[in-house]
């Protein structure tokens, strides 16, 4: 186990578990155990995308040390145990044929779309993406990044560029000069909007990874439900952790 | 030494007490170990109709427990008899099916369908779910409520019948005596009991619903104490429910008097609790010279008043 | 920032709203801070008569919670009139005298006898106190018998009359609203919940007389669930008590509907735990601008059936 | 802090507490809030017996690593915090004029009465101690005795010696010899209940400190009642917390 700070609020957890990594797919997530080595920690366990999947083995969380979870990982060290069900949940597609996808992500909604960036890169398409952000210190860029050669914009919202308007601009720039085949998003609400908007007038397919809080992560329990517009119109409770955590982004509904 | 983990359930022998409390298990639980290692499977509550739960957050933790508000969300009964059961009917293990209706009427109707319906072993009642429109309010609150839904749902099916109680009762025993005398053949204690959190930052509770049911090892002395309370009130078996973590919670549970256990929450925290309070209970009964896993009921129970088999 | 934190209980207004609740105090407690720093001092439940208390083991832990089965015992109110009641009034803050009766006859003449002796703020009737004897009935199971007891005691004395309610009836509204009819001016929500805890070496109960009362951390969201629903369903000011260890869990209790709280077994675990409530409390409306403590009180109630100060 | 094990079933705990030593007395004790360094323990507090009382302003505890609370306990190490309320309790007496003692104790009962062997000694008072043990490793004789020069005899389950009937026969001769102006005892229900026999006998005073689950340590709650015959004869639930832990040794009643 390996278990570094990133910045101020981010943690960065990596566990060797060769089996599980080669199992597990892009968008997809695990329930951890949050206790640390004194087994301290809240009493349910905590979703996590999978933020890294190495090539060696390891499986890599990116923690916002938010509250009692996170911050009973974040105590986790080198030789301790950790205690993780998955991978558990649908990841984000890339059908064949596609060059270029776009990525649009804001906090820590960028660990759940790095590995689509691997991926992507792995398939020769070519990614841009746009990462937003409190501020620089926040961005975490190269743990977006990784080795995909990602292209990327960074907005804040210390500077304005965050705001809607602006990542509306930009985003339409993007869209003209980039051309994606399928854009992709996660972790801000006003975003997935804009971002769903967008891709109706554009007419270009895409995904969003949702969040919802959880019981078993096993799709027993009907915890963690998001309304999700079907197919045919009709608006159902679909689980996060089954049908999800990735949804069509023009099926999911703004929360 | 071998155990006999084998109990008697009314009409049911299963081959061991551990099973799953309703709403906390699903087909999906094979992913972490063989189901049919399980004395039964028991489903989550089925309603007759389409219902769309609660609001959201339905989730919310304490110290030591879970408070939750599903609102038995489900697509009805055609639906399970349709698309449910072909998956439950992969496993061998008896199926329990769960049924919960708003009406003594709707109960009848849909246990009624369910006796046709091949491969389901008994009928799990919950005559407990609390309400939550109607401030908690469930048929097992009152001994006469309680009893008409159970004699309702003895006529509409011959098929096992158990009746799952309710913690928000203010007397467990009246309404365990009525649900007997009514033709409940097994009890379950106990659903989960009301409870509420709130967010002092927001100044909201935590669940969407407001309140919620209380589950967890917060509430495993009082789900001890109404097994407790029930096993002095009937003769029927009993099944306890509440905070059961791990083998020695099981086995409290049978000294207080159930003669099988039901793992709920625990399944979220680790999946594979169920095969491992089952071990557990093997290697208690081992250290203790106990051969039958029967031979722990009511233990713990006042001497006068059981008749049940004692140390 | 200065912040208000007198509350107004019916004809009292207390200083702040941290009091001790009855049973888990005693002057004894002066040794570990200044004790008229609380709103209230309130005594242990008083009863006409000497009375031995329950058997040995009296006490039980869980992981997160406590087991009791003192049993009230006491050398009467003779001897606490005589003995007691000097002691209690070295101290400055108002005395709240906690009465437990077997009879509504009794409770009324005990009540008399204390609204003749000066010195007591307010009688807080402990009709709630589970009866080991009766499988844990007590006058506040049920609305009607609650609603006698305190009509008697209305009668039998002008002082403020505050009523402690148990959460094991079935039905807390009902009986909130019956002794808030009967004249109870301010209701104490609520008394320990029956539990039961069995050591599995031996087979046997943990407490001595087999059930006890529940309280502290794993009790608070039943208690915050009563607070809750009590506070819908009468006017009168609610004390809030149950599992409150911080002044995390007093906010939660105010949101909730309470105008005060009572801290009970979080004084074992830390002598000093009302002060630091106190503090924390006050610390928290600094960090929030809140100028009034009654600004709290039913922030988290449903919207419409609140008449209630809210954010 | 100071913490050690002591044999295989016994750990020792000192902390520096020159306030708190400075007002304790022979045979009180202190409420220990028993979480390790990370914060795990039971919930309730333990009552411990003053071990000793050390001229150095420290505090020392014995315990016999038995549950939850003293396991916690023993975990704890130099640089930890300990929570503790006290001194609580009556202690033992001495009444002036007295020469001679004898105690008697078993297992971790000699925790509580070592104090009353190093005060004794302080007055020049002679201490006749019978010490009951499992076998010859769990006796403690030297956490017992510390500087007080008590003179010892050792009785053990192993060999037999602590059989009821022989301790009466060593405590016959004992009391040929040694003449104790008092008795004192702790540990046992056998033991305390042939001491109170003897001594009725031979009309010695003595004292026992008696033991008793507790809630609140401090008198409030009435947890930790025992039944002590009073003087006029009547029995009456006594608070070891408070009217004890020491009582007399013919008003206590067998447990
Ligand atoms: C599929 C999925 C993937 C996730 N991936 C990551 C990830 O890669 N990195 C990461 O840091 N977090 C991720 N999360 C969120 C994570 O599960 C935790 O809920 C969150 O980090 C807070 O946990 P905590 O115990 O630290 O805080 P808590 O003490 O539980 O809560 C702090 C605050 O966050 C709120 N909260 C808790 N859980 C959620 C939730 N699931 N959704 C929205 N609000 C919530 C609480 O109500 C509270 O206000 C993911 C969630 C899901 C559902
Ligand atoms: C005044 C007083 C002085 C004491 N002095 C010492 C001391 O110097 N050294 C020492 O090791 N212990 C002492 N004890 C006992 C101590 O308080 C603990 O109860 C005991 O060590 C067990 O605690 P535990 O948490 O380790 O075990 P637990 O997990 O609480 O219990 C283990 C077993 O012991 C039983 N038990 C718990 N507390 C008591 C009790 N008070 N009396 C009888 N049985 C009990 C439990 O029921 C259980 O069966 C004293 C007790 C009292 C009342
Ligand atoms: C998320 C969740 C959903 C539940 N759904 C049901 C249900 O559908 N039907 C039912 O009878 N009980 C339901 N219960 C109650 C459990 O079956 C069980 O009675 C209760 O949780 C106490 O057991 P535990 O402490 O082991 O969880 C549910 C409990 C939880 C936590
Ligand atoms: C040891 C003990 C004794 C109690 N004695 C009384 C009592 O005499 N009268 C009473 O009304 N409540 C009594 N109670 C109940 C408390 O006043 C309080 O309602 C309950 O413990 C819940 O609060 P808590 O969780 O803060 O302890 C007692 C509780 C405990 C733990
Ligand atoms: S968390 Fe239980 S169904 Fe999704
Ligand atoms: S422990 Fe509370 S009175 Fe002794």
């Amino acid at each position: 186990m390996e278990s570094a700070a990133v910045g101020r609020r981010y943690h960065r957890l990596e566990v060797a578990a060769p089996d599980l990594a080669a199992r597990t797919r892009p968008g997809q997530f695990y329930h951890l155990l949050c206790r640390d080595a004194a087994g301290n920690g809240p009493f349910l366990r905590r979703p996590m995308s999978v933020w890294r999947i190495g090539a060696e083995g390891r499986l890599g969380f990116l923690l916002h040390v938010k509250g009692l979870g996170t911050s009973a990982l974040a105590r986790l060290r080198a030789g301790d145990q950790l205690s993780l069900v998955g991978p558990l949940g649908q990841g984000f597609t890339l059908r064949p044929g596609w060059r270029r996808i776009l990525i649009l992500a804001r906090g820590v909604g960028l660990a759940t779309l790095a590995p689509l960036t691997e991926a992507a890169a792995a398939r020769g398409i070519a990614v841009q993406a746009v990462l937003s952000a409190r501020a620089p210190e926040d961005l975490m860029a190269a743990e977006f990044a990784g080795g995909s050669g990602a292209i990327i914009d960074a907005v804040y919202d210390t500077d304005g560029t965050s705001e809607p308007p602006a990542v509306e601009a930009l985003l339409r720039r993007r869209f003209a000069t980039a051309r994606p085949d399928a854009v992709f998003t996660c972790g801000s609400n006003r975003l997935f909007q804009l971002l769903q908007r967008l891709a109706a007038e554009y007419d270009i397919p895409g995904e969003v990874a949702l969040e919802q809080q959880m019981g078993c992560g096993l799709g027993m329990c009907f915890c963690c439900v998001r309304p999700i517009r079907l197919a045919d119109g009709s608006v159902a409770q679909q689980r996060v952790c089954t049908e999800g955590p990735v949804f069509d982004l023009q099926q999911a509904l703004a929360w | 030494m071998v155990v006999d983990l084998s109990v008697r359930l009314g009409r049911l022998t299963l081959a061991n007490p551990i099973m799953p409390a309703s709403g906390t298990f699903g087909p999906e639980l094979a992913q972490a170990f063989d189901l049919d290692r399980l004395g039964a499977l028991v489903t989550k509550s089925i309603t007759p109709e389409f219902r769309e739960g609660n609001a959201l957050p339905r989730v919310a933790e304490t110290e030591n427990g879970l408070l939750n508000s599903i609102g038995i969300p489900g697509k009805g009964l055609d639906h399970f008899i349709e698309h449910g059961m072909p998956e439950w009917r992969r496993f061998a293990a008896p199926l329990v099916v769960s049924l919960s209706a708003p009406t003594v009427a709707e109960f009848a109707r849909a246990a009624a369908r369910l006796a046709r319906t091949p491969g389901i072993a008994a009928i799990e009642a919950n005559i407990s779910c609390p309400n939550l429109e109607e401030d908690g309010r469930a048929f097992a609150m009152l001994p006469k409520t309680a009893a008409a839904a159970v004699a309702a749902l003895r006529r509409a099916s011959s098929l096992p019948l158990w009746v799952k109680l309710s913690p928000n009762t203010g007397d467990i025993a009246a309404v365990a005596r009525a649900c007997e005398a009514a033709g409940a053949e097994v009890l379950v204690v106990a659903n989960t009991i009301l409870g509420l959190a709130i967010d002092i930052e927001t100044g909201r509770p935590k669940l969407g619903a407001g309140m919620g049911g209380f589950s967890g090892p917060a509430f495993k002395p009082i789900a001890l104490r109404l097994v407790w309370q029930c096993a002095q009130a009937v003769r029927i078996p009993i099944i306890g429910v509440g905070g059961i973590m791990n083998a020695a919670d099981a086995v409290e549970s049978l000294m207080a008097g159930a003669s099988a256990v039901q793992v709920g929450t625990a399944s979220f925290i680790h999946p594979v609790a169920m095969p491992q309070v089952l071990e557990g209970l093997e290697e208690f009964c081992q250290r203790k010279g106990i051969t039958r896993i029967g031979d722990l009921v009511g233990v713990a129970l006042p001497r006068q008043v059981t008749g049940m088999a004692a140390e």
